[in-house]
């Protein structure tokens, strides 16, 4: 059974790369890793810990290239495009300073981007929070709720949002993103 | 019929005709209209017949207030009962139909009531229909309830969609009027966020029922500049046909938007919602809704012809709709006769004004004739109003030929937004109309709502009140520079209040909707209901769809009058959502039929369905049940099946929907300890322990098993029901409890695919894909650490834990390998016979093995109840649940206790929520022994077994009792037993 | 506020994403403490009509506790603030 | 005087000028040997019973605002006996037996409807509960029946059978269970104990209680002090409220409920009906609105409203069920304040005052208590013993763990 074929299967395995509504995108991202990282809470958030924190990630593992996305006072996703296996995984869950514990979400939380000039009105249908640029700026992540579905909403650039959600809910929240850009299928939108 | 269109008509669209049928005749209307409009064009005064009386009614008002013109529109499941003419618009094809008569609108069987009218008054049914007591269900509770509701609502699915939108602003205008405009423009020019929302097809509020010229422009000029204006504006949303229905806390404005109700069927996209509800946030919200002109409580005044004064200006100059050919004005107000003058410039006669002042100061030009300090106090027609009897101040009568009325009794602000959160609004004698509270709940009123009237003063204060919202933002803003216009006058000018005729004639509607006459109002004062709140609920005077925007303050005023107090005194009904009364389908969105709830599936949900899984829906998860074989008709065939096979050889079972918590940090052990109820502070690396979980009342909460992965890394699991529930209670523990701890937690339920491999030969498999070392000896029981697999290609979390009782092991992979792995799995067991076993087998083995789930721990049970007493610490000085658990009632020795059941005669059967009874008992609750928790048919014993919660439980094994099933009308002897059916030496778990 | 919290974590929030658990009962009491100040700690409630201390849990968010002053009667919010500081005042 | 087909027939004779007031108005004696505080339903039909069974007349209701203007006249109006626990189940069923001859005995038309509920299941441990809950009923001689999708399609052929997120597996009925018009056994208590001589005073809120040592010697109130020699509070939603003015804390909190009711419709639900996938409950009023309800908002409040996500909630649950509500429109939306008790259950008992009776706890289920409530809490307050249906509502079962928890949450009243 040693070689057996081993699949990584993505939920989106069976999801078209970039299904259009008109001008809205929705793609999967099926490579990549997440990882939470976990210090000692402090019941605030706090600037100066990220960036410390971002600058040890980039020495520990320079060729991950991943972004921190601020999940609450002592805790991130590290986010990142290039795959990760389980042992350089544990490699630097062993580097990082004892302060952090790191737990691998890349197979529990994966991501979809949804992309287009009316990206923020597909959202509005799910989203509470206000995404106007001026408030919502790219690069910001919020963890919230897309509709009944929980979710992490990152903004990528003005017409491209990146969504982290839990692997179990990836199916129903595909369709439901469907269902919101529905309305601008056609040439028009 | 003849045509009452008349030239003009701003909103019309004369070269855009539309085809409709009322109550199956095709009428003819056009682009802009409304179905009332329309039907009024072709000359139908006649469209409804009232709830109690059956009264032939017509159409009262214009807009949102309608309490007569309810029509059924559209048919099979996009049908809408009870819709107001004067508020849907007219599209091609419409079907519109009369309500609430029989055979037909113009002969109404139901009219009948009529005559019964004295019997009928107020609370009457309180009052009979209680002799003989069965007759209530059997002969009259029917009747009333055919001859009540209005509309007949549809049983077809509604081939609609829906959507909800949350949307924000700095500044969000309610009301598109003159008002409402300016403020936008003001907001929207000094760069705000502005929303502006109308219920209306078009912005504009009265100034679309303007004919006339605004400064040296006309109206509609005016108007269409404007709302240019705002539609250009890159930081101001229009929101048209968009009703505001509620006010919530934190300024969350609940609003539906019509997106395409008022298409015809050719015309609406599906891919786009019919309704859409917002949720808008808003910083600053200024209210300029408008004011409601209220009818007259006069005899007859229901008669179809009977309209209000703005009403019926707004058909004439908006519509092109003449509303007869010989008119009267009733009105006690000055507003109301430019209603008169407008008439007069289309050249339609206005036969008189009535007008109950003795001396109106008001400089009419026209050639009305009027008549001052009189009344109109009956009416005459049939299904039309063909004459009015005036009452003059000398007591004369005298009868006057029409064939519509015009009245006006004054004006009520529309404040409803502003009372949802509990403000009350504030009689003001001087508007003879209830006000907005006092701090209007956060919103700055603005227009008519405020008192004013006339363009320029509402556009002035429009602007004003927009430029003191600006200002609480932080912005700097004019006023915008808005059209000259006459001078600002007040809404109320020279009204005075009559709140009923004194000398009416026959019935005098208050509550045109539910035929509520000031008779009733008189009568519910007399027996005591004479709190306004007590008059509405007896008589029900506004608790029709209109909620009683044309009746409440004329109720209010009568209530006042009789008692010789001001109408403050007496005070309003409380004001509540909605607004205007709103679809399921908007407030549900997207959220029906199967989209009710999301899915969250396994990472083997692809496995199970490939090996032809049965799934179950267990909270939101879809888990697979059982996997029927060929030939496997029957649930259980597949079941027994699936059991035999783990028991005798190895079973497959995806668990992977349990909840998984990770806990790191220094104090994970110690926290750990104070969450469970047994010992956790020196379980070492690489061990696993069952664990009880109580709540701070000392009942059990939860079980599941925690591993000890590393130093400080530990691995909870919990059961699928409450794996968020656990989560969130440790993180209070963390959190609140003891924040001094370093603890942290991370949900890691859909990072594992995990499955339970059991059955004697699970070693046997699980070797063959494992690359350590798994025997009994490297790998005992409860042993549990990271396990190289498929040649150090994969690593996986390995538990040798049991839930079947037999020889087990769960083994986590990362999700995305969990289909492989498992296939892996299937292919290496395939020599051994291996299956996969879904829920229903596991719950058979647990059951057979005497293990608890949810079935048990349903949250009135302790550990001692369920025959886990003894891991209760008595060691630990602290933990969740440890003093209350020691409560009397929580140690009395006859609490229900776990036992096994089975039955005497093993043929037998009993179900789950049978209930236990001593042989011979009287059958009563008083003597109810517990109840059965699980059952199950048992293939390895050949019967059915359960598991029970029992007064005195193990004390009692051994004894008779009896299976009381008195649903399905069984009681069988059953015999209390030991839990643990199969192995309770546990040989099989340590093999 | 009762339809939306401001998270200090999070920002401005509704309500759907938090789960309430409900007033700020009296501290914890120690371990040893008799019966009836546990009883008291359990099941006894001040449930004020006027300002209220309770906590929320931001579930759909950053999933910390906080701890809210809310008026129920008018239900408008003063201090949110995260559940753990007030352990160290000694006030959960 | 007497309602009936004829007095009706009488007075339409006379134009209807010669009805008489349905209850006095009187201004308050100075002394009252029963005051209950709360001119709610329990109030109210404490007082009737108190003067119509066991013979205490010298008795005042002071309600703070109008009559009925509590939960009595904002509930969804369902009667029913389905409960579980022995504690609880014979109550009401007690209570089941004093609606169905009610409208006689006080003479007043409450449209008691004994149509019928049907709480729905959708999976085994659903049914499994049904089945229990059924069994306990029955064990009592209860009405209940189990019936199959079949045979709940065969009575409710409109719900989502097709296409339902949660598949509807069957349903548990009481055909006793039903409806009664709220306001009506407000005002029918409110005569009938009128005509016993009962003094029922509006727009009196009681705002101190007196007290000489562990003895009450009467109330103060916005109109004036009142002396009495038993004081009973019935206050509902204001348990806490009013507990407090003797230092009294209870294992309540106070949580805001919505109701609703649609526009006016031919019939369309013959049944109340309950989404056991979801917190929904529906009913049509004789007027012909759909009355329906949902989960409480989850915070405390005191205000009578709540807020637009449980609207919602309560909507989706709502079509969830029945798919063609879809185009019918909400009318209006109100609140009313549930005195949540820490385990779901009354509480009806003496106090550490010793002649101060507390009567609350009925989280949003009192409604259908309302005549067996009245008559026990009169029981006690007239002999000092607890009615035999109502021995478990005790306030010291929580320090000393008799639970009576049907929902088994625990200590979380929000959860109930
Ligand atoms: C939306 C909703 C739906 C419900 N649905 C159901 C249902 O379907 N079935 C069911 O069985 N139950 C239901 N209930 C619960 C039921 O209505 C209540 O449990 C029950 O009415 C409470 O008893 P009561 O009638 O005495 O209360 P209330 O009518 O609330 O009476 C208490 C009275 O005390 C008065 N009061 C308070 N403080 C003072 C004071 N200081 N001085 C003087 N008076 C005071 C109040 O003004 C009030 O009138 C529902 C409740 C609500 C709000
Ligand atoms: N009712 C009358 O007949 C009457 C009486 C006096 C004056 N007027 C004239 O009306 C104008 C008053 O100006 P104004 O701007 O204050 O009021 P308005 O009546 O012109 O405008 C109010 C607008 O708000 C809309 N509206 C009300 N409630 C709403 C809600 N909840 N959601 C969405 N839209 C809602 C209405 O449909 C209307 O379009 C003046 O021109 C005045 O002379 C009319
Ligand atoms: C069973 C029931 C049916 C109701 N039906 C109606 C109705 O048909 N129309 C209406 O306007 N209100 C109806 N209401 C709501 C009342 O108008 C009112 O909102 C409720 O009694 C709460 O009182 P409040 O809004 O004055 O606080 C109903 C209330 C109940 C309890
Ligand atoms: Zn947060």
């Amino acid at each position: 059974m040693r070689d057996f074929p081993l699949n990584n299967v993505s939920p989106f395995a069976t999801m078209p790369d970039g299904q259009a509504h008109g001008a809205i995108h929705i793609a999967p991202v099926r490579t990549g890793f997440v990882f939470h990282v976990l210090g000692q809470a402090t019941g605030t958030i706090d600037q100066t810990r990220q960036q410390q924190l971002q600058k040890m990630m980039d020495a520990i593992a320079p060729d991950l290239g991943g972004e921190l996305r601020v999940l609450s006072p002592g805790q991130w996703f590290w986010v990142g495009e290039n795959d990760v296996s389980q042992g350089r995984f544990g490699e630097i869950a062993g580097q990082l300073p004892g302060e952090f514990a790191l737990s691998d979400q890349t197979h529990g939380r994966v991501r979809l981007r949804v992309t287009g000039a009316r990206v923020c009105d597909v959202l509005a249908k799910g989203v509470m929070i206000d995404l106007d640029e001026g408030i919502f700026g790219v690069g910001q992540s919020a963890m919230t709720q897309i509709g009944h579905i929980g979710a992490m909403v990152t903004r990528l650039d003005r017409d491209s949002f990146e969504i982290t959600v839990l692997r179990s809910f990836a199916d129903s929240l595909w369709h439901e993103l469907h269902h919101m850009a529905a309305e601008f299928n056609g040439p028009h939108s | 019929m003849t045509s009452f269109r008349i030239d003009g008509g701003t909103l019309i669209d004369r070269d855009d005709v539309r085809e409709f049928t009322f109550n199956g005749e095709r009428l003819r209307g056009f682009g802009g209209d409304t179905v009332a409009s329309a039907l009024l064009a072709n000359g139908r005064q006649l469209v409804g017949r009232s709830f109690k009386y059956h009264r032939p009614r017509g159409i009262l008002t214009a807009g949102a207030a309608e309490p007569n013109a309810l029509l059924t529109i559209g048919r099979d499941g996009r049908r809408d009962p009870n819709t107001r003419a004067t508020m849907a618009e007219l599209f091609d094809g419409l079907e519109a139909r009369s309500q609430n008569c029989w055979p037909n609108v113009d002969f109404d069987i139901g009219a009948m009531n009529g005559l019964l009218g004295p019997l009928l008054g107020a609370g009457f049914y309180y009052k009979t229909f209680m002799w003989p007591a069965a007759f209530w269900e059997k002969v009259y509770e029917p009747l009333i309830r055919k001859a009540a509701g209005l509309g007949r609502a549809s049983y077809d699915p509604d081939p609609g969609s829906y959507e909800k939108c949350w949307a924000h602003c700095d500044v969000l205008v309610i009301g598109a009027g003159p008002a409402g405009l300016a403020a936008a423009l003001t907001a929207g020019r000094a760069g705000a966020r502005v929303i502006i929302a109308d219920e209306g097809a078009q912005l504009g509020g009265g100034m679309l029922a303007e004919g006339g010229m605004i400064g040296n422009k006309p109206a509609d000029a005016v108007l269409a500049d404007m709302v240019g204006e705002l539609h250009a504006l890159p930081n101001v949303e229009v929101k048209k046909r968009t009703t505001v229905f509620g006010a919530y806390d934190d300024q969350v404005f609940a609003a539906v938007e019509q997106v395409q109700k008022h298409l015809s069927d050719a015309a609406i996209n599906p891919d786009r919602a019919m309704e859409r509800l917002w949720r808008i946030v808003a910083k600053q919200v200024i209210l300029a809704t408008g004011a409601e002109e209220r009818p007259i409580v006069f005899g007859g005044n229901d008669r179809p012809g009977v309209m209000t004064a703005g009403a019926m200006r707004t058909y004439l100059n908006a519509f092109g709709v003449a509303p007869g050919k010989q008119v009267a004005l009733f009105a006690n107000n000055n507003q109301a006769y430019q209603t008169a003058m407008d008439l007069e410039a289309r050249g339609i006669e206005v036969a008189a004004i009535i007008d109950p002042r003795k001396c109106p100061d008001i400089d009419y030009g026209g050639k009305a004739r009027l008549i001052a300090g009189a009344m109109v106090r009956d009416t005459a027609g049939r299904k039309a109003i063909k004459s009015i009897a005036v009452r003059h101040d000398d007591g004369r009568d005298e009868m006057i030929a029409v064939d519509a009325l015009a009245v006006s009794g004054g004006y009520s602000p529309i404040v409803h937004l502003a009372c949802h959160r509990g403000a009350r609004p504030v009689w003001s004698d001087e508007h003879v109309g209830f006000m907005p509270p006092e701090n209007c709940d956060g919103m700055v009123p603005a227009g008519a709502v405020a008192g004013k009237a006339g363009i320029a003063s509402c556009f002035v204060a429009g602007a004003t009140a927009a430029v003191s919202v600006l200002n609480a933002l932080g912005l700097n803003a004019a006023p915008a520079g808005l059209p000259d216009t006459q001078t600002a006058d007040d809404i109320a000018q020279g009204t005075v209040a009559i709140w009923s005729v004194p000398s009416s004639k026959g019935k005098a509607f208050v509550d045109y909707q539910n035929d509520v006459t000031a008779g009733d109002i008189n009568l519910a004062m007399r027996e005591g209901y004479d709190h306004v709140e007590l008059a509405k609920r007896y008589t029900t005077n506004g608790m029709a769809t209109d909620q009683g925007k044309t009746s409440n303050v004329n109720a209010i005023g009568i209530l006042a009058q009789n008692k010789g107090v001001s109408p403050g005194a007496i005070g309003t009904t409380t004001f509540r959502p909605f607004y205007t009364p709103v679809s399921f389908g908007a407030l549900v969105g997207a959220s029906k039929g199967f989209e009710f709830q999301p899915v969250r599936k396994s990472p083997l949900h692809g496995w199970a369905e490939r090996n032809g899984a049965k799934f179950v829906e267990t909270g939101l998860w879809y888990r697979s049940s059982w996997f029927p074989k060929d030939g496997e008709t029957f649930w259980r065939d597949s079941v027994d099946r699936e059991v035999m096979n783990v028991r005798e050889n190895v079973g497959i079972c995806d668990v992977s929907t349990l909840g998984k918590i990770e806990i790191f940090g220094a104090d994970a052990a110690e926290f750990l300890n104070r969450v469970y109820c047994n010992a956790f502070l020196k379980l070492p690396v690489g061990k696993a322990r069952y664990g009880i979980m109580l709540r701070e009342d000392g009942l059990v909460y939860d079980d599941g098993t925690t591993s000890c992965l590393a130093e400080n890394h530990y691995f909870m699991t919990t059961t699928t029901a409450l794996a968020a529930g656990v989560l969130t209670h440790l993180e209070f523990c963390a959190q609140v409890l003891w924040p001094d701890l370093d603890v942290r937690l991370a949900s890691a339920t859909d990072q594992w695919a995990q499955m339970a491999i059991a059955g004697p030969r699970a070693r046997d498999v699980l070797a063959k894909i494992i690359d350590d070392d798994i025997s009994n000896d490297a790998f005992p029981f409860l042993a549990a650490r990271d396990v190289s697999m498929f040649g150090g290609r994969l690593t996986g979390r390995l538990f040798r834990i049991s839930f079947s009782g037999e020889l087990a092991y769960e083994i986590a992979v990362p999700a995305g390998y969990g289909e492989s792995v498992a296939d892996a799995i299937m292919v290496a067991g395939k020599e051994f016979d291996i299956a996969p076993y879904g829920t229903e087998a596991l719950g058979v083995m647990r059951i057979e093995k005497g293990h608890v789930t949810h079935a048990e721990i349903n949250g009135t049970v302790t550990p001692a109840d369920l025959g886990m007493g003894r891991m209760v610490s008595a060691k630990k000085d602290d933990f969740i649940g440890r003093v209350m658990n020691m409560r009397e009632g929580l140690v009395d020795p006859m609490r229900p206790a776990l036992v096994g059941i089975k039955p005497k005669s093993l043929a037998d059967k009993f179900a789950t929520g049978s209930h236990i009874l001593k042989i011979g008992d009287e059958v009563s609750l008083a003597n109810d022994q517990g109840y059965v928790t699980s059952m199950c048919y048992s293939p390895n014993l050949g019967h059915a077994i359960g598991l029970a919660l029992v007064k005195g439980g193990p004390e009692r094994y051994g004894e008779e009792v009896v299976i009381w099933n008195g649903l399905a009308g069984t009681s069988i002897t059953g015999i209390l037993c030991n839990p643990a059916f199969v192995d309770p030496e546990n040989e099989k778990l340590h093999a | 506020m009762s339809s939306l919290v401001k998270c200090p974590h999070c920002g401005l929030r509704p309500r759907e994403e938090f789960t309430i658990r409900g007033e700020v009962p009296t501290p914890r009491p120690a371990a040893g403490a008799d019966e009836s100040v546990w009883f008291d700690h359990v099941y006894l409630r001040d449930n004020p009509r006027g300002q209220h201390r309770e906590y929320w849990h931001h579930s759909g968010g950053c999933r910390r506790w906080l701890v809210l002053d809310r008026n129920t009667v008018t239900h408008e919010t003063g201090d949110v603030v995260d559940a753990s500081t007030l352990k160290s005042e000694g006030r959960a | 005087m007497r309602y009936s087909a004829l007095s009706l027939l009488g007075n339409t004779f006379s134009k209807n000028k010669n009805w008489k007031p349905a209850w006095r108005n009187p201004d308050p004696k100075p002394r009252y040997d029963v005051i209950i505080i709360g001119g709610g339903g329990h109030g109210l039909a404490t007082a009737y019973y108190l003067s119509k069974v066991f013979g205490v007349r010298n008795v005042a209701v002071l309600e703070k605002g109008y009559l009925g203007s509590g939960n009595i006249g904002r509930n969804t109006t369902i009667i029913r006996s389905n409960y579980l626990l022995e504690g609880n189940n014979p109550f009401y069923e007690f209570s089941m037996k004093l609606w169905e001859g009610l409208e006689q005995d006080f003479n007043f038309n409450a449209m008691v409807s004994q149509r019928g509920v049907i709480n729905l299941y959708h999976s085994d441990a659903q049914r499994d509960a049904y089945t229990r809950r059924g069994n306990a009923m029955r064990l009592h001689g209860v009405d209940a029946d189990l019936l199959d999708r079949d045979q709940v399609r065969e009575k409710l052929p409109f719900l989502d059978y097709d296409n339902a997120r949660f598949p509807i597996m069957g349903g548990l009925m009481q055909a006793r269970g039903g409806t009664v018009r709220h306001d009506a056994v407000a005002w029918g208590f409110a005569r009938g104990a009128d005509q016993n001589g009962v003094d029922i005073i509006q727009n009196c809120e009681v705002t101190a209680i007196d007290r000489d040592g562990d003895q009450i010697t009467g109330v103060q109130t916005t109109r004036g002090a009142i002396k009495c020699g038993k004081l009973a509070m019935a206050v509902a939603g204001s348990s806490s409220h009013v507990a407090r003015m003797v230092d009294m804390h209870l294992p309540i909190e106070s949580h805001a409920l919505q109701a609703f009711v649609s526009e006016g419709l031919k019939p369309f639900i013959d049944t109340v009906v309950t989404f056991g996938a979801g917190h929904f409950y529906v009913s049509q009023s004789d007027k012909g609105g759909l009355v329906f309800g949902g989960d409480i908002e989850g915070y405390n409040s005191y205000a009578q409203r709540g807020n637009l996500a449980c609207v919602e909630h309560v909507a989706e649950a709502g079509m969830a069920m029945i798919p063609a509500l879809s185009r019918v429109r909400i009318l209006r939306s109100w609140g009313g304040i549930m005195d949540m008790s820490m385990d779901g259950s009354p509480i009806m008992d003496r106090t550490h005052l010793s002649n101060l009776y507390f009567n609350g706890g009925w989280c949003y289920g009192g409604f259908k208590a309302t005549p067996a409530s009245g008559y026990c809490f009169a029981h006690l307050l007239a002999t000092g013993t607890p009615h035999e249906t109502a021995t478990a509502f005790r306030m010291d079962r929580f320090a000393r763990g008799y639970l009576l928890d049907e929902k088994g949450v625990g200590a979380q009243a929000n959860l109930h």
